[in-house]
């Protein structure tokens, strides 16, 4: 009924087969599978590893044209290949303890890291300002909790009046971790069901199709 | 006797009979014992809306599903983005939208341009895809979001969907994406990235949802099926929390304590 | 009416520059804002103070580097008590970005000057790659898991290893934890029942919390006032001290432009109902 | 001289990703491509390194059977070639079998036996306590109650409407809650970063940012102007 096509089946095939066996290792004392599932594990990432190039092929091909087609603003996808390539240059030809990698690293990588990570000091300012508005029930639920946290979080208001520490405590160790726990049990059955889908072979998109 | 992982064993039976009545039920359905029935996810239906917004504006869409790796054990939320990618995919072709998929896993890079590639394919308009729209950004969470970021302004998206693992840049991406003045679909079963996909994105696909999605949006009898059994599964867990409360306030901690095995 | 319709649709790059000048004000001159104590630093604190004098405590590494503001002063702080208690120190970084900061820990809380000698009273492994998979190796044998320390001496040759040789040898977990940390308690804690007490940051707070509750944590900093609580526990002002003020003034901020707005959005719908009921 | 150098530009980098916040510009499209060129550039170092401590010096030392995710991680380029890309699905697959079962012995364990064990809560406290016998109770109907929001079978009418609207309270009382207490983080990362900027030679470059900003500012303002003469 069914052609069995090579293309597709034997990648089903692994998929089924690791799948269950990582699933099984967990839960049973056997140190042959143990050390089977740590093999196959580690595949995994250099497989991943390996992927990166892809990505990375990826990335020089994008930019590369742009460069090459002199589309406006291409100077900054020549910068991007530039400090790709120097970079790579740098920590290959002298490993990543060398003083020149070091520099790169600390005042232009961690910096602009952090930066990037602080824009959500603004961010979250002005989302919290936008939407804990108590314009429908649910928005004045948030609103309080919202609220009544971050006061809880702000010692010098506790010294004001110390119930805004144990209101905010409560807050976050019973509903919060009530509707959490909710969330995560929900989830773990989401995660059962796909995995069995994927295992059954059910769900297939995330294969090619 | 093959020798258990004490501390384990609950979790095992747990496992083995969640799958068995999800299994059960995927299996009635195939065999059309069973019709399944399920709620409308308000979501999963604005896809589609958002799609046919952006072709009215002629903006392409955004998508992304995130930062947990395949390899890990939050894997499955990637694979659910990855299997709603497909589904983008295949509608955007058919609108005839463009789909700008920024990515930062380098083990989901080759698959993404497979399933954006199909996606096209299944549409009947493989001769539109383009991998250059399939962007590989950064692996270093700080420089895709600020890559991500950039690509979502210069672009002017007009969707914005976020499906997947996502941390620390989630917050980044979706204000950048209500600036623009997108719609955008989130989702996650990272909790603490939830309150802000639920304050500041139009939809947002909480936990369970978002893994369920996919079988959701393919309306296939099986999958729908498992969806079902799903539900049952969730009825045992109120069950034995329930039991389980009920039974320790008597001060019996037998149930309790079978779940420590 | 206008000022307060005008407030509800105030331009986000007017709050963006309140926000750069209420952070950047305190740190010129600080006001010095007052402090509490938590339950959850309390107990970690507690849980570091039963420590006894030789007891080995694993101290884990995995967060973001650009989250180090929130947990460099929370090690700093926390290390200064594990030394005050005599433990022994063993590092761990899960992450390739979290590796240079051990060596700066060592340097900033001067280990040499106040008499540490490496090998003997801590350790540092450096990276070890692969995050769960890892965690799970290293917990079940540390000796094959990590056969060399970070600076190449074999694992043989340190003399605090000889007693430890997997989790169970530790007397209490510390994680310094952003991300990942489902893995660290389902793959080291849990399997072998450690005390874990951890350090996180604000965003990952609120998503541990249920693990205090059921036990597999034992006592959390919580971001930077966790850092503030557990120097004034110390009797140590430090970084935590000193960031407080812009801290608590930029919350400060927040609630009462939260609260302006919701002010605002009333005001305005009160005047619609009674335009509404004139017309 | 060397760090003063390093401090001003990482201000440089600091100020120009701020700027994003003004708006999209020339400077952050600068920084930005640096950013992800730098990144790239660090993530493939810092991959070459792992894979030559766990693939090639193994391999070269005796240990064959890595012999397989070597030839398996050079399937994954198959993806580039238009008639046999097939055949990077192959470790591919290998990949997404690891994640599945990983995620469900993560999912059943820790996610699942974990939470409901510890939910299953005494409703009354011995000894008898107001506070907690309440918590006790009010944990294990809100536990419920949010799980009764992910039903997709039964329409959501009669007692399981009230239960699932409960539990969608419950979720934006946490949502609330767990956003408040993320402002802290956000801020205290920026605190940290102010904090250099204020503290080391990057202070220099602040000025010079303000005046670059105003400058450009009026250009952008007198463009507009111009357009505006010339339509």
């Amino acid at each position: 009924m069914v052609k069995f096509n090579l293309r597709k089946d034997v990648a089903f095939a692994i998929v089924f087969f690791v799948g269950v066996l990582t699933a099984v290792e967990y839960f049973v004392a056997l140190p042959d599978l143990r050390r089977i599932v740590a093999d196959l594990q580690s595949w995994g990432t250099i497989i991943a590893a390996f992927s990166l190039g892809v990505g990375t092929i990826n990335l020089i091909v994008i930019h590369g044209r742009r460069v090459s087609s002199r589309t406006q603003g291409y100077y900054n996808n020549f910068v991007l290949l530039l400090a790709l390539t120097v970079t790579i240059l740098i920590g290959l030809w002298g490993t990543n303890m060398h003083p020149a990698y070091q520099f790169i690293y600390f005042n232009a990588l961690v910096p602009s890291d952090t930066a990037v990570w602080s824009l959500l000091a603004f961010y979250i300012a002005s989302a919290a300002i936008r939407t804990m508005k108590a314009r429908t029930k649910e928005g004045v639920i948030l609103l309080i909790t919202g609220i009544l946290v971050l006061i809880k979080n702000t010692p010098a208001m506790g010294v004001i009046w110390g119930g805004f520490t144990i209101i905010g405590e409560w807050l976050l160790s019973v509903p919060n971790v009530a509707a959490t726990r909710g969330i995560m049990i929900a989830s773990a059955i989401g995660i059962i069901a796909l995995g069995l889908r994927v295992l059954l072979r059910q769900e297939r998109t995330s294969l090619g199709g | 006797m093959i020798p258990l992982v004490p501390g384990r064993s609950s979790a095992m039976i747990i496992l083995i009979s969640a799958a068995f009545l999800i299994g059960a039920m995927l299996f009635l359905s195939r065999i059309r014992k069973m019709t399944p029935k399920v709620r409308k996810v308000a979501g999963l239906t604005a896809i589609e809306e958002s799609i046919g917004r952006c072709t009215e504006m002629g903006r392409p869409i955004h998508y992304a599903v995130g930062r947990s790796s395949l390899t890990g054990p939050s894997a499955a939320e990637t694979i659910a983005g990855l299997s709603l990618l497909g589904h983008v995919a295949k509608l955007s072709a058919q609108y005839g939208v463009r789909l700008i998929f920024t990515n930062q896993l380098p083990e989901v890079q080759p698959l993404a341009e497979d399933i954006v590639k199909q996606g096209f394919l299944a549409a009947g308009k493989p001769e539109i895809y383009n991998s250059q729209n399939v962007r590989f950004l950064s692996s270093f969470a700080m420089a895709y979001t600020s890559g991500a970021i950039g690509v979502m302004y210069r672009e002017k998206i007009a969707a914005n969907f976020m499906l997947g693992g996502w941390y620390a840049e989630s917050l980044t991406l979706a204000e950048t994406g209500f600036n623009l003045g997108a719609i955008q679909v989130a989702g996650t079963t990272q909790v603490a990235q939830l309150p802000f996909f639920a304050t500041v994105c139009d939809y947002v696909l909480i936990g369970e949802e978002l893994l369920a999605a996919a079988a959701y949006v393919s309306e296939d009898k099986v999958q729908l099926g498992s969806m079902v059994g799903q539900d049952f599964v969730k009825v045992v867990a109120i069950l034995l929390i329930a039991l389980g409360a009920i039974l320790r306030t008597l001060g019996v901690d037998a149930l309790y304590n079978l779940f420590r095995l | 009416m206008s000022m307060l319709s005008r407030f509800q649709k105030m331009n986000p790059k007017v709050l963006y520059l309140l926000v750069l000048v209420v952070v950047g004000l305190p740190l010129i001159r600080p006001i010095n804002l007052p402090i509490g104590v938590s339950r959850y630093t309390e107990l970690f604190h507690s849980q570091v103070e039963s420590l006894k004098p030789g007891d080995v405590v694993l101290v884990s590494l995995c967060f973001a580097s650009a989250k180090a503001p929130e947990f460099y002063p929370q090690m700093v702080a926390a290390l200064q008590h594990l030394i005050m208690k005599k433990a022994s120190m063993v590092f761990v970084c899960w992450l390739p970005e979290v590796t240079p900061f051990t060596g700066r820990l060592f340097t900033d809380l001067s280990f040499d000057k106040r008499g540490l000698k490496y090998g003997t009273d801590y350790v540092d492994f450096g990276l070890i790659a692969g995050t769960a998979t890892a965690m799970a190796a290293f917990a079940r044998d540390v000796h094959k898991t990590a056969p060399a320390d970070v600076r190449g001496t074999l694992v043989g040759d340190l003399p605090l290893m000889a007693k430890v040789k997997m989790a169970t040898d530790f007397h209490l977990l510390m994680s310094f934890i952003s991300i990942y940390t489902e893995d660290f308690i389902g793959q080291v804690q849990t399997p072998y029942k450690l005390p874990l007490v951890t350090g996180t940051d604000g965003v990952s707070f609120a998503g541990t919390l249920p693990y205090l509750a059921s036990g597999q944590i034992r006592g959390i900093l919580n971001s930077m006032v966790g850092t503030a609580e557990y120097e004034k526990l110390l009797k140590m002002p430090g970084k935590g001290t000193s960031y407080m003020d812009a801290q608590q003034l930029s919350h400060v901020l927040i609630i009462t432009l939260i609260v302006l707005g919701n002010i605002a959005l009333a005001s305005t719908r009160a005047l619609e109902r009674s335009r509404r009921t004139k017309e | 001289m060397i760090d003063a150098l390093g401090n001003m530009i990482a201000a440089a980098c600091i100020l120009s990703i701020y700027s994003f916040l003004y708006s999209e510009n020339k400077a952050f499209r600068l920084v930005e491509h640096l950013f992800v060129g730098i990144a790239a550039g660090h993530v493939v170092v810092t991959t070459i390194y792992t894979l030559r401590s766990s693939l090639w010096i193994p391999l070269t030392r005796g240990n064959t059977v890595l012999v397989i995710p070597f030839i398996l991680g050079l399937m994954v380029y198959f993806i580039f070639s238009k008639k046999h890309s097939y055949i990077y699905r192959l470790p591919m697959a290998l990949v997404i079998g690891i994640g599945t079962g990983l995620s469900l012995r993560a999912a059943a364990h820790a996610q699942l036996a974990v939470q409901i064990a510890t939910t299953m809560l005494p409703l009354v406290k011995t000894p008898f306590n107001a506070l907690d016998t309440f918590n006790n109770i009010l944990i294990v109907i809100l536990v419920i109650a949010t799980v009764t929001y992910f039903f997709f079978h039964w329409e959501q009418r009669g007692p399981l409407g009230v239960s699932s609207k409960i539990g969608r309270y419950a979720m934006m009382a946490a949502f609330g809650a767990s956003f408040a207490n993320t402002v802290m983080g956000r801020f205290a990362v920026f605190v940290g970063q102010m904090d250099f900027l204020l503290s080391t030679e990057g202070v220099y470059v602040i000025p010079i940012a303000l005046v670059a900003l105003i400058i450009a500012t009026y250009y952008a303002r007198s463009k507009k102007d111009q357009n505006r003469e010339r339509q």
